[in-house]
């Protein structure tokens, strides 16, 4: 019992030491590989139609492999540089930008405000906390059709129509419900003790956060900052209604095919932009899964 | 003797004492505020309008409850708060079974954990809207996979749920749990590993097959996070707009049509603000129907809980 | 030398302006942002050719193109007017130039009207949807025909078939060519195309009809036996149809029909630009004619893209707007933007036999004025000129419903369609 | 002068009063420990004394000033606590300053200080490494630390040794001792663990559901509790309890267990105040104060016949599960002196240790 601190690192991933085992391991490897080849297909099939000339899809479908001969790299330049999207041909280029723009900022803010609000509703208790915490969490349900036009009214009375900082602010605002609450999660299993122990010690509210809980957070930031970006990149409503022109972010732009546009459609040129569209968020959770996971699994459930 | 000696202190804290007790509170002010300005005044801003005149813009001359008897009496709008329901308790279900059984194959000590995990999880970093597309496109039988099949020369092939009216929203469903299985089975995966190897051993030795030990044994002790799980993914359903917009746009008819769509185009194509409000509040009502039970039931347990130690 | 009558008439402009608003604003610098939902292809290009032209003609050009949905569009612009900031011009059409002019946000463009006389050059028939309430608020940009028929001559030739000219025809037609192993009718069903085709139905069976149940959404009418028969046809159409038109956009339909795999396809104008775009050509490819009717004469479902101005505060917005509305109503922006488009302009003086206008669209203007002289014209319910949003998105809930179940029958579609319209009044 | 004062105080949180009345005292370079079963109260009295808790009324008072309303970081105290709460991200050494850093205290003075304590626990080797690096005696030897680098007014310590093993929880105790006796500070120390309250403590005040039942010395509450609860918490194997009568005679007062064969257990004259015979009594024995009479070892005038039902030797005694006229009887006995289950024994009983309650106050009746 001695040596079980609270405090010990807890890696749900390591592989246990027990052992189990289904019969046959062929069993498992062949379910493992036909559910892998239905999660890559989808990707697998944007990636090849990036190769192929329109003539070659539209003859024979999304599911085919590029041909040889025709096959060809140039759509991706297109989407980068010269694809043309609400009437600027500039491909997809210019919108990274104001992704980039909106989402960092986005991410950083609430995932800061994010474990404030978590440390002070974990280890301040005062009266009526649990009902804003509570009220805090509904926002995560809020259905976002709902709060465009309330939104409008505050981001024109604040001066920011029309601004990615209004997008900023929108997302912030929304995303403090997500962080708020798997900060706060989190931080329920930090021992009290810990803080008590500060008091005693003479830090105050700050040198408490500071030099107790931030150096506790890696795990749960890395959660809040991986689901604040692909949620804040991968939304398009708000930047569609919030943003006009150059201040769109790539969703917005990306989202047009999706739609009943007019003209041809370049699946091929569309299908490369997504790919682009959709690199940000891939990459961070490639490279940042196993701590998403882990993370989440001490702060969400709870 | 010590009872009465002279003390410069007062009972009462002094001002820096009292500041400093509150910051706390200061500091998570304005995030309340902003919370319950979100949340809250959002939330009676749309109630207040749904019983409105409110046409092409918000309008608050006070009208009753007439928008909510037009949206009921709708078809599209009784299909599209069915299809919540069905569409909602299958993608979660559905999700939660596939993260299960990937995170148990997983659990078996496979070779390339990593690789395996990473290929699942990743469609959560997809957008809606990409998924969405990309499904179609599988899905449609003149491009996706029927096609292909033809192409192989397989001319009797079938494979057009999409475009069938009682079976598209199945096809939402299939493209929701390949966007959110992932996420499911990595909390899973993890609980397993969380669970105590003593469990299973004295399982092993009562004799128990490990079908058997998974069933009876380890996920049952592991439920708190099939609810974690559940709440996330509700809210995602709920709030399914992109997915259905790009997948199916709501059809065959308005077969696959979900609340959000018909909030946003009542809302805004159709310049009728009363009725899509009143659509949302609706949403707000279905958010009720899970989230009052759970609430009580968390506070029901912590109160068991708070028994036990106390 | 246009340009340098643009510029002229720019400058006129601006000494108006100056008179009116007063010294101050006479050093303006016009600037816009025009609010549109044509973010793609042949469309994207004809509104970068007004940029182009406003921005040779002094002015500051920004636009923002919405893509996808109408709704993304109206969603933008009600959130600016929410938020305090109403574009300047924003691309709105039929009816809800009425409702936004009814809210009092909209501007005033009678003083460059009655300069460049707009009202003696914009076709009659869409004075009223431009004046709502005697003033002009919006700029006409085209004149759109969606009652067109577009037939595959590969397979009309192969089954030597004549492009059919009624209802009844059409069935027999269709009949033929299903015999023979072809998808007679190609499309994407989706609320707004599933509606254009039965535009297209009713009015060619009961012009009448058409004008009670979709111009003023006359219940009787919608409950009628006469839109009873109509769905009945819809029915058949769709047993016309392959198993695939759910989920198909409307440019795979259309290039079904090019490339011989359909026979027919009913839809808007709006196809030749995109058919001659992706290397179609008429009376090579395909043939256009109207949508078949049954009361004999030419029939025109008329349908308008505008642009509406909206109250501004910055003096330069109001100056671009001036600009911006004296450029649309150009007869050389008129040209290149419905050369582009497919449609016909807005303006009735424009020459189309030069300048790159197709025989589609000369054989457009030509119906469209057989078609005022003869009284058959109307506007199109599908493409929301006619009765507001609520009624027309009711409306579009039935028929798309009617297409995509079997099992509806068209009596019960009909008063579905009535019942549903009743509901929002 | 006294070094920590509680007076009259009361905690409670909405309904429910958790402290009620509390009245201690601790002169300066005491040991005072509390000791309760759990929920007592006793861990949010030291929390209230370390400033973690409000008071709902009453007074606080530290070195004779008033701190009800301080923060814990003006009270100058410093706390062990049981899960030790060492700042896992920081190395021992920056456990140790960091209440120093906070009062802004200047480096070199910092660093002299962690090492003078380093050296007093022996933790000197350990200072550059993180806690989760260290064993369970180490942690509980750097959180002693971390409180004797403040050089505070007042050490409380929060039951600290209860989560190390039985011999190193013994081998601590007494490091504490030692520890406290050379650096003379007054000490409020927090256990459910009655020997190391008796051990470690220059007085007691065992606490029972909010209330302080008993503030005495060691030997005083092991002797003369006031009450049957902390007689009996008092001890180990507990004090046994049996139903009796009071019973007069010639030879004065004396006891006869309830339902026994009427044996009388005469009461030393000491004992005999404020009783009246034909009252019923609880009579409470300690297991040590039983002897067979058959090893014949002190006094054996008073004795009682019992089964024995079961003999649990430990080593250094045995203790002999026994039942007297139904009633549960445990004796504590020398090894050797052990009889085998299922034989009827008597015992000795020294009367001069006995104690006799009151059934209904359940208070010590004699002086």
């Amino acid at each position: 019992m001695a040596d079980t601190s609270t405090h010990e690192q807890f890696d749900p991933l390591a592989t246990g030491g027990m052992r189990r085992r289904i019969t046959s391991k062929g069993i498992v490897y062949g379910a493992l590989s036909v559910f892998a080849l239905i999660y890559i297909a989808p990707l697998l099939i944007i990636l090849l139609n990036t190769l192929r000339p329109l003539e070659d899809i539209v003859r024979t479908g999304f599911i085919a492999l590029p041909d040889a001969e025709t096959m060809t790299l140039r759509y991706w330049g297109e989407a980068w540089g010269s694809f043309c999207i609400g009437g600027t041909c500039e491909g997809v280029s210019r919108f990274y930008k104001n992704s980039l723009l909106m989402t960092i900022p986005a991410t950083i803010l609430s995932t800061m405000i994010g474990l404030l609000n978590g440390y002070i509703l974990s280890k301040w208790r005062f009266r009526y906390d649990g009902l804003i915490f509570g009220l805090i969490t509904l926002g995560v349900f809020m259905p976002q059709q709902m709060t465009l036009l309330p939104w409008a009214f505050v981001l024109g009375k604040l001066g920011l129509s029309n601004t990615i900082a209004g997008l900023v602010f929108v997302h912030t605002v929304q995303g403090i419900s997500f962080t708020t609450l798997f900060c706060r999660n989190y931080f329920v299993s930090i021992p009290d003790d810990l803080i008590k122990a500060a008091r005693i010690d003479g830090a105050g509210f700050w040198r408490i956060f500071r030099r107790i809980i931030l150096p506790l957070s890696p795990p749960i930031v890395i959660v809040t900052v991986i689901w604040q970006f692909t949620g804040i990149w991968n939304e398009f409503l708000f930047g569609t209604v919030f943003t006009s022109g150059g201040n769109q972010p790539i969703t917005s732009a990306i989202v047009a095919f999706s739609g009943s546009g007019t003209g041809e459609r370049h699946y091929n040129i569309e299908a490369a932009a997504v790919i682009m569209a959709a690199l940000p968020p891939l990459f961070i959770y490639i490279a940042g899964g196993k701590y998403f996971v882990r993370g989440l699994t001490q702060g969400a459930v709870k | 003797m010590q009872a009465h000696t002279p003390n410069s202190q007062t009972s009462q804290a002094s001002l820096g004492q009292r500041l400093a007790n509150l910051t706390p509170q200061m500091v998570l002010a304005p995030t309340i505020f902003l919370a319950f300005a979100y949340v809250v005044g959002f939330s009676i801003w749309t109630i207040w309008i749904s019983l409105s005149t409110s046409t092409l813009l918000p309008d608050p001359t006070y009208q009753g409850f007439e928008e909510y008897a037009k949206l009921w009496g709708s078809k599209r709008w009784t299909v599209a708060y069915q299809n919540l329901f069905v569409f909602g308790a299958l993608y979660v279900v559905g999700s939660l079974a596939a993260g299960t059984v990937l995170a148990v194959l997983i659990d078996q000590r496979v070779k390339f954990e990593a690789v395996w995990r990473t290929i699942y999880l990743y469609p959560l970093a997809i957008s809606f809207i990409v998924t969405g597309t990309v499904w179609r496109w599988i899905f449609h039988p003149n491009t996706g996979v029927e096609r292909a099949l033809h192409d192989m020369g397989w001319l009797a092939a079938k494979f057009d749920w999409i475009t069938d009216r009682d079976l598209a929203l199945y096809v939402v469903v299939i493209t929701g749990m390949w966007h959110a299985s992932g996420f499911a089975m990595a909390l899973i995966l993890a609980g397993l590993r969380s669970v105590d190897g003593d469990l299973v051993k004295a399982a092993q030795i009562d004799g128990a097959s490990m079908p058997r030990i998974y069933r009876k044994v380890v996920l049952p002790t592991i439920w708190p996070i099939f609810i974690a799980v559940t709440v996330v993914l509700l809210q995602f359903a709920i709030k399914t707009y992109d997915l259905v917009v790009a997948l199916t746009q709501g059809g065959p008819g308005v077969a696959t049509t979900v609340p959000a769509i018909v909030v946003y185009d009542l809302m805004f194509q159709r310049g009728q603000i009363a009725q899509g409000a009143a659509a949302a509040v609706m949403i707000l009502v279905a958010l009720a129907f899970v989230l009052v039970p759970y609430a009580l039931w968390s506070a029901w347990q912590s109160r068991k809980e708070g028994a036990r130690h106390g | 030398m246009k340009t340098k009558t643009t510029r002229a008439l720019r400058s006129t402009g601006a000494a108006i302006a100056a008179l009116s608003l007063g010294a101050s604003f006479a050093h303006a610098e016009p600037k816009t942002n025009m609010m549109h939902q044509w973010a793609q292809g042949s469309e994207a290009a004809a509104i970068a050719k007004l940029g182009e032209m406003f921005e040779a003609a002094g002015g500051t050009w920004e636009q923002t193109a919405i893509s996808g949905h109408t709704s993304n569009t109206l969603a933008k612009l009600r959130s600016d007017v929410v938020a305090g900031n109403a574009p300047a011009a924003v691309q709105l059409k039929g009816p809800e130039i009425a409702e936004w002019n009814a809210t009092g946000a909209t501007a005033n463009l009678d003083a460059t009207a009655a300069e460049q006389g707009w009202d003696d050059v914009v076709a009659p028939e869409l004075l009223t949807v431009m004046k709502p309430t005697g003033n002009w608020v919006a700029a006409p940009m085209n004149i759109h025909r969606v009652n067109w028929l577009y037939s595959s001559r590969e397979i009309l030739d192969d089954l030597g078939i004549d492009v059919p000219k009624t209802w009844a025809e059409f069935n027999a037609a269709c009949d033929q060519i299903v015999a023979a192993g072809k998808t007679c009718i190609a499309h994407g069903a989706a609320d707004w195309s599933d509606t254009t085709t039965f535009d297209s139905v009713v009015y060619g069976m009961d012009q009448d009809l058409y004008r009670k149940a979709f111009q003023e959404a006359d219940l009787e009418a919608l409950r009628s036996q006469g839109m009873i028969d109509a769905f009945a046809q819809l029915r058949k159409m769709i047993g016309y149809m392959d198993d695939g038109i759910n989920g198909r956009s409307w440019e795979e339909s259309m290039t079904m029909t090019m490339t011989g795999e359909a026979a027919f396809f009913l839809m808007g104008d709006w196809t030749v630009a995109s058919a001659n775009l992706a290397g179609f050509s008429e009376d090579t490819d395909y043939y256009c004619t109207q949508t078949p009717v049954d009361w004999g004469g030419n029939g025109f479902i008329l349908n308008s893209d505008s642009v509406v101005f909206f109250k501004q505060n910055d003096p330069d917005y109001v100056e671009g707007q001036k600009l911006l509305a004296e450029i649309i109503m150009s007869p050389e922006f008129q040209a290149t933007f419905n050369v582009a488009k497919g449609s016909i302009p807005a303006r009735t003086d424009v020459d189309l036999s030069v300048g790159g206008f197709t025989k589609c669209q000369q054989q457009g203007l030509e119906d469209l004025k057989a078609s005022v002289s003869e009284g058959s014209l109307v506007r199109s319910m599908a493409h929301n000129m006619t009765v507001l949003q609520k009624y027309r998105g009711a409306m579009m809930e039935v028929i798309t419903e009617f297409v995509a179940d079997d099992s509806i029958s068209p009596e019960e579609a009909a008063n579905q369609l009535a019942d549903a319209v009743e509901l929002q009044m | 002068m006294s070094s920590l004062t509680i007076k009259d105080l009361r905690k409670s949180y909405g309904e429910v009063e958790v402290l009620t009345d509390i009245n201690l005292e601790a002169d300066s370079g005491e040991f005072i420990a509390l000791v309760g079963p759990s929920g007592c109260g006793k861990s949010t009295l030291l929390s209230i004394i370390a400033g973690l808790e409000s008071v709902t009324s009453g007074e606080v008072k530290i070195e004779d000033r008033l701190v009800n309303n301080d923060a814990p970081k003006d009270r100058d105290i410093a706390m062990v606590f049981q899960s030790y709460a060492l700042y896992p991200t920081m190395t021992v050494r920056e456990n140790m300053t960091f209440g120093m850093e906070c009062r802004n205290i200047p480096k070199a003075e910092q660093k002299d200080t962690v090492a003078r304590v380093a050296d007093l626990l022996q933790i000197g080797p350990l200072l550059d490494r993180k806690p989760s690096q260290l064993s369970g005696g180490q942690r509980q030897r750097v959180a002693m630390g971390r409180a004797l680098v403040r050089d505070p007014k007042l050490f409380l310590f929060d039951e600290p040794l209860s989560n190390l093993d039985a011999k190193l929880r013994i081998e601590m105790r007494s490091e504490i001792k030692k520890l406290h006796n050379r650096v003379g500070k007054t000490t409020v120390y927090v256990t459910h663990d009655q020997v190391e309250a008796m051990t470690l403590a220059s007085r007691i005040a065992v606490m029972f559901k909010g209330v302080l039942q008993q503030y005495d010395t060691p030997k005083e509450i092991y002797e003369r509790p006031r009450n049957k609860f902390v007689a009996g918490f008092m001890g180990s194997p507990t004090m046994n309890f049996l139903n009796a009568k009071v019973v007069q005679s010639d030879a004065g007062f004396g006891v006869t267990i309830d339902g026994g064969d009427g044996t009388i257990l005469p009461l030393p004259a000491d004992h005999t105040a404020n009783l009246a015979a034909g009252q019923s009594v609880i009579f409470g024995v300690r297991p040590e104060h039983f002897n067979p009479v058959h090893a014949h070892r002190g006094d054996t005038s008073a004795r009682m016949k019992v089964l024995v039902d079961m003999v649990e030797p430990t080593g250094a005694e045995t203790i002999l599960m026994t039942t007297v006229a139904g009633q549960d009887v445990v004796a504590s006995v020398e090894p050797d002196d052990a009889p085998k289950e299922g034989e009827t024994i008597e015992l000795a009983i020294n009367m001069s240790k006995v104690c006799l309650f009151d059934p209904s106050t359940e208070l010590r009746l004699s002086a």
